[in-house]
């Protein structure tokens, strides 16, 4: 589904990522762990296009997207919740949800249905979100709004969702059914995720494969079952 | 001897009751964790201990003074220093100013060499002297959270409000987190942690306040708060009823 | 002629919205100067320094400090009133000749080294005044003009002629010299009930001024001074039938009139306006100065210039003889003209006492 | 009396244009973050435009009126994409932007200097004259003033509530970054929020060029009036900006009914200060920002 | 030619005064004043006036000058103290059109349009300055002391204070700073070292009036300070020399007469914006473009928050 090659992104005269590789297959839940600064965030915006054109190979769905704009990504199924600032603070809970909608380019023929099954699923996730419908988004508490942020993600409808650290300010068991959720949507509809997390227990449980991540290179892939095991692996890490 | 004592408070906003009525008594020289739910008004009372809100009632007795209607920056010299959830660092100064800019005074010329000395000791203590003088908008995000907390705690203040110093960070620098808490607490420090990691707060703090829809619903030992059944339903998940998550995470 | 050359200072505005003047203005002074070099009244020749005052007291003082110290001239072209009485100080105290021939505030009757070879404006109202309030029969004036040193001056004069002839200044509006748009005033004046309406302003803002009264249903009569003069008022339909005064020249005066008066037409494709003549006139003040030091042997200094200026006392120029007053103003006959048809029209000239 | 009524009426025209024009400016300051400093000269370019077609060459109005509005949105784009897009890339500040679009300015003013020089022009029509209704004199222009003010601006509210581009430009107000990261395409916006504010300006400029007539600094003028108007308003909030331009125009009218004209500039930005003290966030202005 | 060099230098040091000081505001306390001019004039009348009614000593009539700006803007702080940034800009332009109209209408004290005339030339402890060359190394002397106030000033724990405002208001008074007294400080120092620009100007040209003090030269010198670079000592001076040569050196363009004004102005336009475009931190900051790392300035941030990742 997402194979990225030799990836390089980083900041004018910062360059972080240098030659990350990673695959990401149909219906699969992928982890990226490292630690702070180690560049996880920067490899997904990287990919996703956020940081302008990085060098390196980025193909998706056997189509190169390498320099595309995030745009053109989110069209084709891609969609970011960012570790930071995932909300239009002065706009309401609706709006926020109905940009995320709209940026998956949804012909007019199919939208109203297709809006009104993505938003019942979003809100009986996060049931929140519908007390606080009309509410603007700046007035909600830091995890409140880290909800919406989730939310809004959901309704672009994307084939593969990259989640930079979902369970930030977030209390435990909604991080719980965060995590519930991933599962859900992979098994409904066979959506791919790419998931960053500090929270490595609970993002074990749910992913099928991880990458251990250090000084902006990928330095090692594993299964859940075996870095559980290896104590080797933990110390490296 | 209670360090902060907090009475009747109360705040709306449009109408909105957010925080109906807390009343909460910190011990001197303990770690007490403010828990609950999103939502349930813990920045918004650290807001109101510091003057960044007005209460709409209530009492905050600090050292046998109320603090209400102060401004922020006269609580902050009364002896409160408090950090936030979105960092706020002075990102086009070093790293070194950024510490020492708050122990000074503001209209002095000339700078103290007692204030200089202290600076190198607190980057030392959270790690970041290697980083003096970077500006802090080239941190890193675990640099710019141990900043943050730096910066607070070269004042001369006895009582610290840290608003999820923690989120975000890998498991060594949780660990560096952790030592740093318990070196504030042993130099006699109160802290207020606001805080959803579980294992964080297992680990430090000495009481668990635990707030939800702006009220004290209790406030207890760790051991206690963990083990009621209710606050466990309605906060801390079954994820982490049937396993202990720290086996994982360090 | 030899080669020594001789220069003057010229302080107009060569940019901005004023520049319209400068232009006039240089070409008076620059055919003068032509006329001179090309002659033998002087042994050298005469070369003007522009220097661009924008009509604004401070790059005038600006540019008259660089003629005064860099350029070293002792003679130097002043136009408008504002930049005018900004730099009489610095040439009063360095010693050099300043002649204005365009600004017309009372208050430059300034003297010592700062002349005027244009009547000033109390002299254009006085002469002004009684065909105003008797033949006209306003007995009733409204007063625009700008906030500066010569819209000052001429509403105080205004104020003055008025109470001596029986009539009364029932609206005086100050405007900004940068102002463009009038609507306020226009209401203001609306209501004033006034038979006429003296506009004291200058270059473009005259123009607005006329149209926005126009535009806002003011048919009353509008008075004005020798600033009306310019070719883009005569041809705005707004100031069509507007009355105003400007120095009389009578170009049939003398020879040098009419060399002047078709050597102009010939060079510039026009008839000259009072402008033109009266920076004409300086310049060849300016060589017959030069030409009184050469005959004497005296020493090419402010002073002695000065001196020249006191000893020869009336100069022959276009339009006839000048004589300078003491307090450095000139006499000169006043007329009053029409505005129609996009030309000018002169309806009657009145000598003063 | 009747001097106030018609100081009050000269003032709702003219705060009309200044409340277009500020809804112009905060549109594009509140979604784009420039301080667009040379608003005004989308205004001058388009009326010396208007003027050239409808008086120079001769062009039916409705001609006139397009082309002027050709030159104001091409303008405005233009510099966004050329000056201030370039400049937010690479995370240009307030200030810097602020010092660019004033070069902006300066070359565009210059550059009508050098087309058509200092003179004044108006043009001619009957658009500019009025009538009298009773003991109060109404002209054309300030009824259009109104009405065009009027109907746009709610047109403007209807479009940024009503519509998704709407809704995303308003997302674009609180975070132009973000609006990309959602896969939006900022610059689509930034593009159709400098068109829509550079047309915003246009009735002001074609009414100017009937009524005060046109010279080349009037684009600076106009440029401080809108940002006033928008700041006075409170950013981010346009019905504030469209309110605050109009109290500006009142307040100026209104002012030198008892003082002298030369006292205009000084009480219309002498009432602004005034207001910023007593309401420092602006008319409707409210923080957002949390702590 | 040594007179018209000295009559540069004798702007050139103005400029750079009044630029430095302003800088102060801008670039340490994120102050976006458009109001400096009104500094300098108050300092120009009243060092006029002193030396119109009283003494020609230059010490004298710059302490009076320096007083009475510092008092005004004082006053200017109190809206300082309620409204940020944005909001500032246009309190400050409102502020300088207030003092523009007061120095034009207010003509028992100023003189109105026609200004103050004949202002006698300075004595500085007995030195009686008469040429350019005079008031060049006056006006050194003056460029010398204001720049080393200000050195001292932004280095200390009152510059760092400042700064730390400049970047976050909300973290900053969480440390216990004062916003009041800190901004009031600022800009009273501020508009009083401007002042001293203004009694250069004033003994120089010997004439002053409301045309030297207007919005537009507001606006000229913060575009100094950010031409320059600001937030940096070096910043404003070379802002200040880019604003005041720059024009001079295009009047040697062969250009006809008519059209000098607005091509030189054209071109002035021309070269802020692609300066702007191309080195967003100031003309400052170009030698760290000489250095190897080809850099497109990521740290632009001179003042205020910027749009882009934070
Ligand atoms: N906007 C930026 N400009 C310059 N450098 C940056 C920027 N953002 C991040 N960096 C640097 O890039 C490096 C990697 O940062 P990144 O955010 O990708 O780390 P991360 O792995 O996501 O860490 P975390 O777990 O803390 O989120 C860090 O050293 C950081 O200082
Ligand atoms: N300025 C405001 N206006 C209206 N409602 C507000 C405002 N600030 C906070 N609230 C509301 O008050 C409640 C408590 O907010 P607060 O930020 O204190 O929560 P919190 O306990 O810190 O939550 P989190 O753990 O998610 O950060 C929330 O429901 C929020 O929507
Ligand atoms: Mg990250
Ligand atoms: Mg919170």
């Amino acid at each position: 589904m997402l194979v990225v090659e030799d990836l390089h992104a980083g900041y004018p005269n910062v360059p972080v990522v240098a030659g990350a590789n990673l695959s990401v297959g149909a219906g699969e839940i992928v982890a990226l762990f490292g630690h702070n600064g180690a560049g996880k965030s920067t490899l997904m915006k990287g990919l996703f296009g956020v940081l302008g054109r990085c060098p390196g190979r980025v193909t998706f769905d056997e189509r190169p997207v390498a320099g595309f704009s995030t745009r053109a990504m989110t069209r084709l199924g891609m969609t970011l919740v960012p570790q930071e600032r995932g909300v239009f603070p002065s706009l309401t809970v609706k709006e926020n949800l109905q940009m995320g909608f709209w940026s998956s380019g949804v012909g007019r023929a199919t939208a109203k249905a297709e809006y009104d099954k993505r938003l019942a699923r979003a809100l009986g996730y996060l049931p929140l979100l519908e007390q606080r419908w009309n509410d603007k988004v700046g007035n909600l508490s830091g995890g409140q709004q880290q909800m919406v942020s989730i939310g809004r993600a959901l309704l672009a409808g994307p084939s593969l969702l990259l989640l930079d650290e979902p369970s930030t300010g977030l209390a435990p068991n909604l991080v719980d059914d965060i995590m519930a959720l991933i599962g859900q949507l992979r098994e409904e509809e066979g959506m791919s995720v790419l998931l960053v997390e500090q929270n490595v227990g609970q993002a074990l449980a749910v992913s099928d494969r991880v990458y251990l991540m250090k000084g902006g290179q990928i330095i090692h892939e594993a299964t859940p079952a075996e870095l559980a095991e290896s104590q080797n692996l933990w110390a490296l890490f | 001897m209670s360090a902060l004592d907090i009475r009747g408070l109360r705040k709306a906003f449009g109408g909105n009751v957010i925080i109906p009525d807390v009343t909460l008594e910190l011990e001197q020289g303990l770690i007490t964790s403010l828990v609950g739910p999103n939502g349930a008004g813990k920045t918004t009372l650290f807001n109101l201990i510091t003057g960044f809100l007005r209460p709409d009632a209530g009492v905050v007795h600090y050292k046998g003074r109320d603090l209400v209607g102060l401004t922020p920056q006269k609580v902050t010299r009364r002896g409160i220093a408090r950090s936030f959830q979105d960092l706020r660092l002075f990102n086009d100064m070093s790293v070194f100013e950024n510490v020492l800019v708050g122990q000074e005074s503001s209209l002095s010329l000339w700078g103290r060499k007692q204030h200089y000395e202290n600076t190198e000791a607190v980057l030392e203590r959270v790690g970041l002297s290697a980083q003096r003088d970077t500006r802090a908008s080239e941190l890193s995000y675990a640099e710019r959270k141990f900043l943050n907390l730096a910066r607070i705690m070269a004042l001369d203040v006895d009582l610290f409000l840290l608003d999820e110093p923690a989120s975000g960070l890998d498991g060594p620098s949780r660990q560096t987190f952790h030592a740093l808490l318990r070196s504030l607490k042993a130099e006699g420090h109160t802290v207020l942690l606001i805080e959803h990691n579980l294992d964080i707060v297992r680990e430090v703090s000495d009481r668990i306040a635990f707030l939800n829809k702006g009220e004290v619903m209790a406030f207890d030992t760790p051991d206690r708060i963990f083990a009621d059944d209710t606050l466990t339903d309605l906060y801390f998940g079954t994820a982490n009823r049937k396993k202990e998550a720290s086996a994982c995470s360090s | 002629a030899g080669d020594q050359v001789y220069p003057l200072g010229a302080l107009f505005p060569l940019t901005g919205p004023n520049a319209v003047y400068g232009k006039l203005f240089s070409e008076g002074a620059n055919l003068a100067v032509e006329h001179v070099n090309a002659g033998d009244e002087i042994d050298g020749k005469l070369k003007i320094v522009f220097a661009d005052s924008q009509a604004l007291p401070q790059p005038a003082v600006v540019g008259m400090n660089k003629l005064v110290n860099v350029n070293d001239v002792k003679f130097v072209l002043s136009a408008f009133s504002g930049v005018s009485q900004a730099i009489a100080p610095i040439g009063n105290r360095a010693h050099v000749l300043m002649v204005n021939g365009g600004g017309v505030s009372p208050e430059l009757a300034i003297g010592d080294y700062f002349l005027n070879d244009i009547p000033l404006s109390d002299d254009e109202v006085n002469a002004f005044w009684p065909y105003v309030v008797n033949e006209m029969g306003a007995k009733k004036i409204a007063v625009i003009h700008v906030n500066d040193p010569f819209g000052n001056g001429v509403n105080t004069v205004i104020k003055q002629r008025c109470e001596e002839l029986g009539c009364s200044v029932v609206s005086d509006i100050s405007i900004d010299p940068s102002s463009t748009s009038f609507q306020s005033e226009v209401v203001k004046l609306r209501v004033s009930g006034a038979d006429a309406i003296y506009i004291a302003s200058y270059g473009q803002q005259q123009n607005v001024i006329a149209k926005q009264l126009r535009d806002g249903g003011i048919r009353t009569p509008l008075l004005s001074y020798s600033a009306f003069g310019i070719p883009a008022t005569q041809k705005l339909d707004a100031a069509q039938g507007a009355t105003y005064t400007a120095e009389h020249i009578d170009y049939d005066a003398n020879d040098m009139t009419r060399q002047f008066l078709a050597d102009f037409k010939n060079k510039y494709g026009e008839e000259p306006n009072y402008y033109q003549v009266n920076y004409y006139n300086a310049v060849r003040i300016y060589a017959d100065l030069i030409a009184h030091l050469q005959d004497k042997g005296q020493a090419f200094t402010g002073e002695n210039l000065l001196a020249a200026l006191h000893d020869i006392g009336t100069f022959d120029v276009v339009g006839g003889e000048v004589t300078f007053r003491d307090d450095g103003t000139v006499k000169m006959p006043i007329e009053i003209n029409r505005i129609e048809g996009g030309k000018s029209k002169i309806l009657k000239t009145v000598e003063l006492k | 009396m009747i001097v106030l009524l018609q100081l009050f009426i000269e003032g709702v025209a003219a705060g009309s244009l200044y409340a277009l024009a500020a809804v112009g400016f905060a549109l594009i300051y509140a979604t784009t973050r420039t301080f667009h400093f040379a608003h005004g000269a989308t205004m001058l370019l388009a009326a010396y435009a208007f003027y050239q077609a409808v008086s120079v060459w001769q062009w039916p109005a409705a001609l006139a009126v397009f082309a002027a509005l050709l030159v104001a949105v091409v303008f405005g784009v233009g510099v966004d994409r050329f000056v201030y897009q370039p400049m937010r890339r690479t995370d240009a500040s307030f200030l810097t932007i602020f010092a660019a679009s004033f070069g902006v300015l300066i070359v565009a003013t210059n550059l009508v200097v050098l087309l058509f020089g200092n003179s004044f022009y108006s043009v001619n029509s009957t658009l500019s004259q009025g009538f009298l209704v009773g003991p109060v004199f109404l002209s054309r222009a300030n009824i259009l003033a109104f009405v065009v003010a009027v109907v746009l601006i709610f047109a403007l509210q209807w479009f940024i509530h009503a519509t998704r581009t709407g809704v995303v430009l308003r997302a674009m107000m609180d975070d132009p970054a973000l609006v990309g990261i959602f896969g939006l395409g900022d610059r689509r916006y930034s593009t159709i929020a400098f068109a829509i504010g550079s047309a915003l300006i246009v009735p002001a400029a074609i009414l100017t060029s009937y009524t005060s007539g046109l010279q080349p600094s009037m684009g600076a003028v106009i440029t401080l009036l809108a940002i006033a108007g928008a700041i006075v308003g409170g950013i981010g909030n346009l019905w504030g900006a469209a309110l605050g331009g109009l109290l500006l125009g009142i307040a100026e009218n209104l002012g030198v009914w008892q003082l002298s004209s030369s006292w205009k500039p000084a009480i219309t930005f002498g009432v602004l200060l005034l207001f910023l003290m007593i309401k420092p966030d602006g008319l409707l202005g409210v923080r957002t920002r949390r702590s | 030619m040594s007179a018209y060099l000295a009559n540069m230098m004798v702007l050139l040091g103005i400029a750079v005064i009044l630029a430095s000081s302003l800088n102060l505001m801008v670039g340490y306390a994120g102050i976006f004043s458009v109001a400096h001019a009104v500094f300098y004039g108050v300092g120009a009348y009243t060092a006029a006036k002193v030396a119109l009614g009283y003494t020609d000593s230059f010490l004298l009539a710059t302490a009076a000058a320096m007083l009475v700006s510092g008092a005004v803007s004082f006053i200017l702080a109190v809206p300082v103290l309620r409204v940020r940034e944005e909001y500032f800009v246009v309190a400050s332009i409102g502020f300088q059109i207030v003092a523009s109209t007061v120095f034009v209408s207010w003509g028992a004290v100023t003189g109105g349009m026609g200004g103050l005339a004949g202002i006698p030339p300075a004595r500085l402890l007995g030195w009686q300055l008469g040429s350019p060359v005079d008031y060049m190394l006056l006006t050194g002397l003056c460029v010398v002391a204001v720049l080393a106030i200000i050195a001292l000033l932004v280095h200390s724990p009152f510059g760092r204070a400042l700064k730390a405002f400049r970047d976050d208001e909300v973290a900053a008074v969480a440390l216990g700073k004062d916003p009041l007294v800190l901004r009031v400080t600022a800009t009273t120092i501020s508009g009083a070292l401007a002042a001293v620009a203004g009694s250069l100007y004033a003994f120089y040209i010997s004439f002053v009036n409301p045309e030297s003090f207007t919005l537009d030269y507001s606006v000229l010198v913060l575009a100094m300070v950010i031409i320059g670079g600001a937030g940096s000592l070096s910043g404003p001076i070379i802002g200040a020399v880019f604003i005041t040569v720059f024009p001079a050196l295009l009047t040697f363009l062969a250009i006809p007469s008519q059209y000098i004004g607005p091509v030189q102005q054209l071109i002035y336009g021309i070269a802020i914006v692609l300066l702007m475009v191309f080195w967003p931190s100031g003309i400052a900051s170009v030698w760290r473009l000489l250095l190897p790392a080809r850099g497109r300035a990521s740290t632009t941030r001179a003042a205020g928050p910027s749009a882009g990742e934070r």
